[in-house]
């Protein structure tokens, strides 16, 4: 669910190389209600990209905005199932027109009430293109989305775009003033569950009418409300709201700090200026495990690292080349030197902790020399001479594993390597995009929401805008559509497992690891609780009394 | 004086404006060879081409002139500078919509507290540390002053800040943290590991100190040859002759002439040590113009870019020209030419 | 001065010896010994032992630089994940790195780019900086107007910030485009002091005496004038040499500088400063060398300072 | 606080109001070099009477400035040292007295003019600062004292417009007028003995002639004693009482000034008669004086003078000429040959 | 005319002065020299005297051509320089040779005594084939009375009288009719002085050299000089032969120089008529009305501020002296 946006940031300071991200379930349980209320919780932030709910969908933001907005859905802590939260039922009969009525009585922080209109005002906003909101991308399935995109005039990039067709989503329908209907393009079993996710926010009129304001000063609905307004770089300051009607906050406030860089963060955490971390400075991993033992909370993440294969490029055509490859590298022996361990090797193309993965299916992401090398000859070799060019976008510590993957690959099948790792990652994805990549290439993908077809249809469908590989396989569309238009989440996973069943033998990319959450927290904590699916859950964090 | 001042700020116009007309063109270039800054928002995932078009013309990437690899774009250049120095001067706005001159004024007064710190200790202890060893040269305290200010020129600045956040801000401070007895303002405050929002100029001591530690060194050996050379000059001993204290003759007939050079270099190395502030501000997490600039060239925000170094350019300038005013009141050769 | 204080290293103040108004001592009577006041610096130089020290480490660099397998027999390149971060032992008294590279050998193959960086931007910053200080401080008039407007603009950028907005804007970071970078943030620099020498020298009464016996201006400037300006010139390249192999370093750490899978300290450093607390030898080693070879060219300028100073005369 | 220096003066133990303001007795000053030690004092000794002028005549490097250096206690220490002899200031040994009393005796009892003025004076203070610091330091007087107190003392040395020029600087004034403000920096305190180094050579020959007008003025109305050091023997002719001849850190040859200028008794002072041109008369060949003035770090044995000495015999490059021999009741000279050099005349 | 080997016209040279923030504008020059004629003779001394900012150094300058004349000619050997292009010029200028006047930075430390000697012949190849120019250097050293062999010695090992021979002899390599020097000796003790001056004299006398000889010192000047001129602000007041100009001085500045002159004779003492001259030597920049001296002058009156003196031989001056007033005084007297 969180944006990758982490990553541009990250590349921009060159000395972290990863931060984390992740759900999972808490190792004690949100629901026992012993935690008590009160106290200040200091939390270590890295610089938001917006605090608008439309705009954010990086990590530092998104867990700012959790906290200032509720959304209708929310996710059950340990299972990371959807749960109403803001709404009270979502229903639909066939997947495509969706009925949702909303709880009563919730408010914004300036008194106007959350209901119908908030959401519909938000979500139109979020998808009217020339409000250049990074959200609206989320609004896509909904139906007249295309109609509030400009239209590029000449095809050639930027220039002036004419207004576009209409200003408001087709698919959004006000029934009464606490329902509205959403109409889908397609049918999507997930439904549902996507909507939990910040971006489906609902937004005051004022914020909408003045967003500039609202980003500086978010105007939120949750169970903590700003402090004065967002200190750019230097922090944030939450304090419960007393006027969300829903479970109110533990702590009384949420004091973010902001940091540029982790490793100094993580050198104030050790001073005892911050209470929760979310994530670690890699090489301090080993120093954290043996100085704060129980502290350091971890938990296998979801969000993948691949290898993506240049089908468009002849020489990986062959999927007994990309197979070769694949079974060429020793993921846990590169995560065990570069990473100190805090990866997990990636056995499938689902996050293990989603529902429907299945554990072990890839049977080419183990370090097999014999086969790869029976693959390789079988699909021809290697062109003599010929370097394999691995690429990764610049400054934010790729090259390290991939100088690693590349060793191996060398190791195994005497295949020479060379990096290329200069671009910039504007440039980089630019260059996916223009399906440029003359060798196997670095990238990440997060899930958009917690359902598996986020982990498929993006990345893998014919012409899907993330499938950087040029993968397109017509069988496995159609399963994936199937599994949208199934009757209910049960029904649609085995289609989406089929569907995964042939990349794991086409390899389109060569999945990497899994990150590994590793969050620690100051002794002050006194239970520590950590979303599935939505992270670190700071409002249900409790501090010691004393 | 007035005329000296006002020749030299007409001075700065070409300066600022070549080098205005040399950031936006490098920036340019970038955009033209490595392509839309804005495509980085969005991440791995591919943004439906309407809305990169929307943004991009949002955050004003959007002229044609950015598509042809080598134009010089003066068309872009007059605009921007037709913002700038219009009533209410516009620098553009970063990739997250921020204005410029708003993340300037956030950023700038960490920075000038930075510096300031960073010059003080660099001047208080830089020239106590060369006076001491120009007086007594040959002497150990002199190889002592010698020694360590080329051993702390040599070791690279990350290295050191890395080195004093851990031990000093870390290790030593949680040791003071650990004693009831001592104020928090030092325990907390002086001795974090980095910028706190809680002591905003105690937390900058440290690495304020970190960032005048290399030009310590080089006015330490600077006042030290300076006060060496003067206590050889006939006034100084016209001064002796004139039955004068030996602190008098030092402190008031020596040091004057002495520290002209030092401030001079001081003045000129205002400009570095803004720059050696990138360093300082990322390891010791200081929100200040360093940090912002070097996020801003590695995104490509080039109007960031360009607003920030050019206040940068004009601080340094005005820096340097104050100093100019300086040395001529110390030295009023200079100011009666 | 400098602009290269911030990237690790500044240029100082010549220290000045204990020496008292001596006489005037013409040596007439003495034997006769023909010696410039180069060989005579020469001579001092040789007698100092800072700066025969300094000389010996940074031909030690030189030599791991020009000829690194003089040095090892390893192959930086060879790597295996399984030895990742195996401290030092007698076969690999640098241990070895995350990647399991052996460190020793990266340490010897990691002194060519620095050393080519620095001597690079050194070579174009003399050069071109000393030409155009040179034609700037002779001729003045519009053509030092010019020049010297040109190096206020270059001057006025901060040498850091400078350093990380071309760098990211070139994109190619080889040595070759860093070392063009750091000259082209520090030409103005050596301009300056050469145009400073080039206009209190063209005044002074020998070249005058020349210009009377009817010498032309390229005689002037590269016999008569360029000589006695090229001393300070020199301390302050030598100096500057160890700034640039500091700022090679400074520059990686800040991302825009050499990326791996090349070799160089600053590479070492950077990527092996987070471990510092768990394997202090992954940064003790490279910094080693790099502080050793930075503070070999200061005292080297130093000791040249010192020995050129007509002041010892 | 104002304190008055003089009671303190007179707390010295053994000051004699009654003994000579000044005697140097057997003087030597080193340097220690890198290029070993040169000895640019070898044992000078002279005396001064109450109002008298002594002019030390000798060329550059002879070691008159260093004598006059030692006198006020401002040599450069080290490579300086002063290894022997002794002065006196009214009978009372100034080298074996506590830095704090000495202090007290430079500038109120014995002051110093320089030869380059501009380099003496502060460039960095007004000439009204540098004036008064004297006042306020030794006298103890408040600021606005001690500039009336300046202006004085400009007026007094003819400085025009004084009530402005105080507030200037030194590089605003012409050499001469500079040389003004050295002198009158040097008369603040009265003192009794005002060693004159070089002062005028500086100077324009215009400029020259008012400069020594007015120290010979402020002498006569003071009657202080002056040793003037200079190598212009035109000057010396014109104000010296009595003249003492130095080479090679010695004084050769000590005597009234007609004596001299009538019948010199050592070579060297009569080549240097002989070898400079002279106003009133059209010249023939100059008589040059063979050779160099020697090395200080190496001084020939025996008299130092004999490789330039048309009158030297094996004695001279064995025997140096102590003690001095004396020539008549008020004249030594330090020639073995003194009579033949005189009778040569 | 040509029977001078050296004349000037009306030499001018004015250094502009200029003001303005951005662009500068000549608000006024200073008149360093403005206005000389002079006449040299073959195998004559000429000595030119005055103070300090009279403008002696900038008139040699521009004889040797280091500085271009505002306007005016300078004839030599009746060529006229001014007027000539670059490379007869400076061929021209082998003619006029010069010595300095510090012997410790007039010489390139950085070179032997051997190459500035014979840097002459470098930039003039054709004077000398390149085999020849060794030895003549040596014997160039000669006849300075150095050691031909202290050919590769360096100048910081010379003392400074050596050193002045040394720019002696490189003066003399081309064979140059005209030695201008600068204050030749006023750096050297007054032991050296004489042997230097000896040495100019023998030389004028072998080679038949004319020399211009400035100086501020007068004994120097009487000693070595034919003739001489004296110079105030810019102008020359007085010229005529060494025994006129000393003996029976007509213009009031002359007197009052020769006046100030201590004379080693301590019995002369009080018996000499001495002229001390009140305040500064005005700014050559804003220069007095009329004659330059009067505001120094006891002499003066309503016509000096009116009438610029013009120099010629007056009523009461036999020889050229630029005074309304001029007239003889005796200010040297001879001791008996």
């Amino acid at each position: 669910m969180r944006g990758k946006f982490l990553k541009v940031a990250v590349a921009a300071t060159a000395t972290t190389m990863l931060a984390t991200a992740c759900s999972g379930g808490g190792n004690d349980s949100s629901d026992d209600a012993a935690g008590q209320a009160g106290g200040e919780l200091r939390i270590y932030n890295a610089e938001p990209a917006f605090l608008l709910p439309s705009a954010g969908d990086d990590e530092p933001s998104l867990y700012v905005i959790r906290q200032l907005y509720s959304q209708l859905v929310k996710y059950n802590a340990e299972t990371g199932a959807p749960e109403n939260d803001l709404a009270e039922s979502i229903e639909s009969t066939d997947q495509k027109l969706w009925t949702i009525k909303v709880k009563s009585g919730y408010t914004f922080d300036n008194g106007e009430p959350v209901n119908a209109d908030a959401f519909i005002r938000a979500w139109n906003f979020a998808a009217y293109s020339p409000n250049g909101q990074n959200n609206g991308y989320f609004m896509k399935k909904i139906a007249g989305f295309k109609d509030l995109q400009s239209t590029d005039p000449d095809g050639d990039g930027p220039k002036k775009a004419p207004e576009p067709k209409a200003k408001e989503l087709s698919g959004l329908k006000k029934v009464d003033d606490l329902t509205f209907t959403v109409e889908l393009d397609t049918p999507f079993s997930g439904f549902p569950t996507t909507i939990g996710y910040p971006g489906f926010s609902p937004m005051a009129k004022a914020c909408v009418d003045d967003s500039e304001k609202c980003n500086e000063t978010p105007i939120g609905n949750g169970r903590y409300k700003i402090e004065g307004s967002w200190q750019h770089n230097v922090g944030i300051n939450l304090v419960r709201s007393d006027t969300y009607k829903g479970e109110p906050g533990k702590a009384d406030k949420l004091t973010y700090r902001i940091f540029a860089d982790v490793d100094a963060a993580y050198a104030s955490f050790q001073s005892g200026e911050l209470d929760v971390m979310y994530t670690l400075p890699p090489a301090r991993y080993k120093e954290a495990k043996s100085q704060y033992g129980d502290r350091l909370f971890e938990l296998a993440g979801d969000s993948l690292t691949y290898v993506g294969m240049p089908i468009y490029n002849d020489a990986f055509k062959k999927k007994e080349i990309r197979q070769a490859l694949s079974l060429a590298i020793d993921r846990q022996s590169i995560i065990d030197a570069v990473f100190d361990g805090r990866q997990a090797p990636a056995t499938g193309f689902i996050a293990p902790s989603f529902q429907g993965a299945r554990e072990n299916v890839c049977q080419y992401c183990k370090k097999d020399v014999e086969k790869a090398k029976a693959l390789l000859a079988a699909a021809g070799g290697w062109p003599a001479g010929q370097k394999l060019t691995l690429w990764a976008n610049a400054g934010a510590g790729h090259d390290q594993w991939l100088q690693a993957v590349g060793d191996q690959i060398k190791a195994a099948l005497g295949i020479d390597y060379e990096l290329k790792v200069n671009l910039q990652f504007a440039q980089y994805l630019e260059t996916a995009d223009a399906k440029k990549f003359t060798g196997p290439f670095r990238l990440g993908w997060g899930p958009d929401y917690p359902y598996l077809e986020t982990f498929l249809a993006p990345l893998y469908s014919t012409g899907a805008d993330s499938n950087n590989s040029t993968y397109a396989n017509p069988e496995f569309d159609s399963l994936l559509t199937q599994g949208d238009g199934a009757n209910s989440i049960d029904e649609a996973i085995p289609f989406y497992q089929k569907a995964e069943d042939l990349i794991l033998e086409d390899l389109p990319v060569l999945p990497m690891w899994w990150r590994k959450e590793a969050a620690v927290y100051s002794e002050n904590v006194d239970k520590f609780v950590w979303n599935k699916v939505s992270d670190a859950d700071y409002g249900s964090i409790s501090l010691k009394q004393n | 004086m007035g005329r000296y001042v006002i020749r030299r700020l007409l001075q700065f116009i070409p300066t600022v404006l070549g080098t205005m007309f040399l950031l936006h063109y490098i920036t340019s270039l970038a955009i033209q060879f490595s392509g839309n800054p804005v495509r980085a928002i969005f991440g791995d995932r591919t943004p439906p081409p309407a809305l990169l078009a929307a943004v991009t013309e949002r955050l004003g990437y959007g002229d044609p002139c950015l598509d042809q690899k080598g134009n010089p774009c003066f068309g872009l250049f007059l605009d921007r500078m037709q913002k700038i120095f219009s009533l209410n001067p516009d620098f553009g706005v970063n990739l997250r919509l921020r204005p410029v001159t708003e993340l300037v004024s956030d950023a700038l007064p960490y920075t000038l507290k930075l510096l300031v710190i960073a010059i003080l200790f660099q001047s208080i202890v830089g020239i106590a540390a060369g006076v001491w060893a120009g007086l007594r040269s040959g002497s150990f305290a002199d190889n002592l002053v010698k020694i360590s200010t080329v051993f702390l020129i040599s070791v690279p600045i990350f290295v050191l800040g890395l080195v004093v956040r851990e031990f000093v801000g870390v290790k030593f401070g949680n040791v003071l943290r650990g004693q009831e007895w001592i104020p928090e303002v030092i325990s907390r405050g002086v001795f974090s590991p980095g910028f706190k929002p809680d002591y905003p100029l105690a937390s900058l001591i440290i690495p304020g100190m970190v960032l005048g530690a290399v030009s310590l060194a080089t006015t330490a050996r600077l006042t030290r040859t300076s006060i060496m050379e003067n206590l050889r000059a006939d006034y100084v001993r016209t001064a002796r002759a004139k039955g004068l204290a030996n602190k008098r003759v030092i402190g008031v007939h020596t040091l004057r002439n002495s520290l002209i050079p030092v401030i001079t270099f001081i003045g000129v190395d205002i400009g570095s040590s803004m720059a050696g502030a990138v360093v300082t501000e990322t390891i010791f997490n200081v929100p200040g113009i360093g940090r912002l600039v070097t996020l801003a060239a590695r995104t490509g925000e080039s109007s960031v870019v360009i607003g920030v170094v050019t206040m940068l350019v004009l601080v340094v300038l005005i820096a340097n020209l104050l100093v100019d005013i300086l040395y001529a009141v110390l030295d009023p050769r200079i100011r009666y030419e | 001065m400098s602009d290269l204080t911030s990237a690790g290293t500044a240029i100082g103040g010549a220290p000045v010896g204990g020496d008292g108004p001596a006489p005037e001592t013409p040596e007439t009577g003495g034997k006769d010994h023909n010696a410039s006041l180069w060989a005579d610096a020469r001579r001092q130089l040789v007698r100092d032992p800072v700066f025969m020290l300094s000389f010996l480490y940074v031909l030690v660099v030189g030599s791991m630089a020009a000829f690194p397998s003089l040095w090892t027999s390893q192959d930086p390149r060879a790597c295996s994940t399984d030895r990742s971060r195996i401290p030092p032992s007698g076969d690999h008294p640098f241990g070895f790195d995350i990647l399991g590279c052996d460190y020793y050998s990266h340490a010897i193959y990691g002194a060519r780019p620095s050393m080519i960086i620095a001597i690079m931007a050194t070579g174009a910053m003399v050069l071109i900086g000393g030409g155009l200080g040179l034609l700037a401080g002779y001729y003045g008039g519009w053509v030092d107007t010019i020049i010297s407007r040109v190096m206020d603009i270059f001057l006025s950028l901060p040498f850091l910030l400078g350093a990380i907005v071309f760098l990211t804007v070139i994109k190619r970071q080889n040595p070759y485009t860093i070392a063009m970078v750091l000259f082209l943030l520090t030409w103005p620099v050596i301009a300056r002091i050469i145009r400073g020498s080039v206009i209190s020298g063209k005044d002074l009464d020998y070249v005058q005496a020349a210009r009377a016996v009817g010498a032309g201006n390229g005689r002037l400037m590269f016999r008569h004038i360029l000589p006695n300006a090229i001393a300070p010139m020199l301390v302050y390249a030598t100096i500057v040499l160890g700034a640039f192999v500091a700022a090679e370093a400074t520059l990686t750490f800040l991302g825009v500088g050499l990326q791996p899978p090349a070799q160089s300290w600053g590479i070492m450093i950077s990527v092996h400063q987070v471990y510092f607390l768990e394997d202090p030898w992954l940064l003790l080693f490279p910094c080693g060398l790099l502080v050793g070879t930075v503070l070999s060219f200061i005292l080297m300028g130093d000791a040249l300072r010192d020995a050129l100073d007509p002041k010892f005369r | 606080m104002s304190t008055d220096v003089n009671v303190k003066m007179d707390a010295i133990p053994g000051l004699d109001p009654n003994a000579m303001p000044l005697q140097v007795k057997d003087l030597h000053v080193e340097f220690r070099t890198r290029n070993g030690i040169a000895h640019a004092v070898n044992g000078v000794s002279f005396d001064l009477q109450p109002g008298e002028t002594r002019a030390i005549l000798g060329e550059s490097g002879c070691g008159k400035s260093v004598t006059a250096q030692a006198i006020m206690g401002i040599l450069d220490t080290p490579p300086g040292f002063v290894t022997g002899g002794e002065i006196l200031y009214r009978g009372v040994d100034l080298l074996k007295l506590p830095e704090a009393q000495r202090r007290k005796v430079r500038a109120n009892k014995i002051a110093m003019i320089f030869q380059d003025a501009l380099s003496a004076l502060n460039p960095v203070f007004t000439v009204g600062f540098q004036l008064g610091e004297l006042f306020r330091k030794h006298r103890g007087m408040s600021r606005k004292d001690a500039k009336a107190r300046s202006i004085e003392l400009l007026d007094l040395v003819k400085i025009p417009a004084a009530r402005q020029r105080v507030n200037e600087y030194p590089h605003q004034f012409s050499g001469g007028m500079r040389q003004r403000v050295m002198i009158a920096m040097a008369l603040a305190l009265d003192p009794e003995v005002l060693i004159a180094d070089e002062p005028t050579t500086a100077l324009d020959v215009t400029v020259q002639a008012q400069i020594m007008a007015l120290l010979a003025e402020l002498q006569r109305e003071r009657n202080m004693s002056l040793v003037l050091i200079t190598h212009d023997m035109g000057v010396v002719a014109d104000v010296a009482d009595r003249i003492s001849v130095m080479y090679a850190g010695r004084v050769i040859e000590e005597a009234p000034v007609n004596d001299i200028y009538a019948s010199p008794a050592h070579p060297y002072t009569k080549g240097l008669l002989e070898s400079i041109p002279r106003l009133d008369l059209k010249g023939q060949e100059l008589s040059a004086i063979k050779g160099l003035p020697p090395v200080l770090t190496n001084i020939p044995r025996g008299c130092a003078f004999n490789p330039r000495c048309r009158y030297a015999q094996d004695v001279c490059r064995h025997d140096p000429p102590v003690p001095l021999y004396q020539v008549s009741s008020a004249r030594t000279a330090a020639c073995h040959f003194w009579k033949e050099v005189k009778g040569d005349e | 005319m040509s029977d001078y080997v050296l004349e000037t016209r009306d030499l001018v040279k004015h250094f502009p002065l200029s003001q303005g923030i951005v662009f500068k504008k000549q608000v006024g020059a200073v008149r360093a020299v403005d206005g000389i004629n002079l006449q040299l003779r073959r195998g004559e001394t000429l000595g030119i005297v005055g103070e300090s900012g009279c403008g002696k150094s900038t008139l040699a300058r521009m004889l040797v051509g280091l500085e271009t004349p505002t306007s005016g000619d300078l004839f030599v050997q009746g060529k006229n320089m001014a007027k000539m292009g670059g490379a007869e010029r400076r061929r021209g200028r082998r003619n006029i040779q010069l010595v300095m006047q510090d012997p410790y930075t007039s010489l390139n430390p950085r070179m032997t005594v051997g190459d500035i000697v014979g840097e002459p012949f470098e930039v003039h190849t054709d004077v000398l084939p390149r085999d020849k120019r060794r030895a003549r250097v040596q014997e160039l050293l000669a006849l300075v009375g150095l050691n031909p062999d202290h050919i590769n010695r360096y100048p910081h090992q010379f003392s400074g009288g050596q050193r002045q021979r040394i720019g002696i002899a490189r003066a003399l390599a081309l064979n140059p009719e005209i030695i201008l020097c600068d204050e030749p000796v006023s750096a050297l003790d007054v032991s050296i002085q004489a042997q230097v001056i000896n040495l100019l004299e023998k030389l004028q006398d072998e080679l038949g050299l004319s020399y211009i000889f400035i100086a501020h010192d007068l004994s120097v000047v009487r000693h070595i000089a034919d003739r001489v001129a004296v110079m105030y602000l810019g102008k020359v007041v007085e010229i005529g032969t060494e025994d006129e100009i000393y003996e029976n001085p007509t213009h009031p500045y002359t007197q009052a120089l020769l006046s100030a002159v201590p004379v080693p004779d301590p019995r002369l003492r009080g018996l000499r008529d001495q002229i001390v001259l009140t305040g500064d030597v005005p700014s050559p920049a804003n220069p007095p009305s009329g004659c330059r001296f009067r505001t120094r002058c006891w002499k003066a009156q309503d016509i000096c501020a009116e009438k610029e003196p013009v120099l010629e031989p007056q009523a009461k001056s036999p020889h050229p002296s630029a005074c309304h007033f001029a007239e003889v005084r005796d200010v040297v007297h001879a001791a008996e």
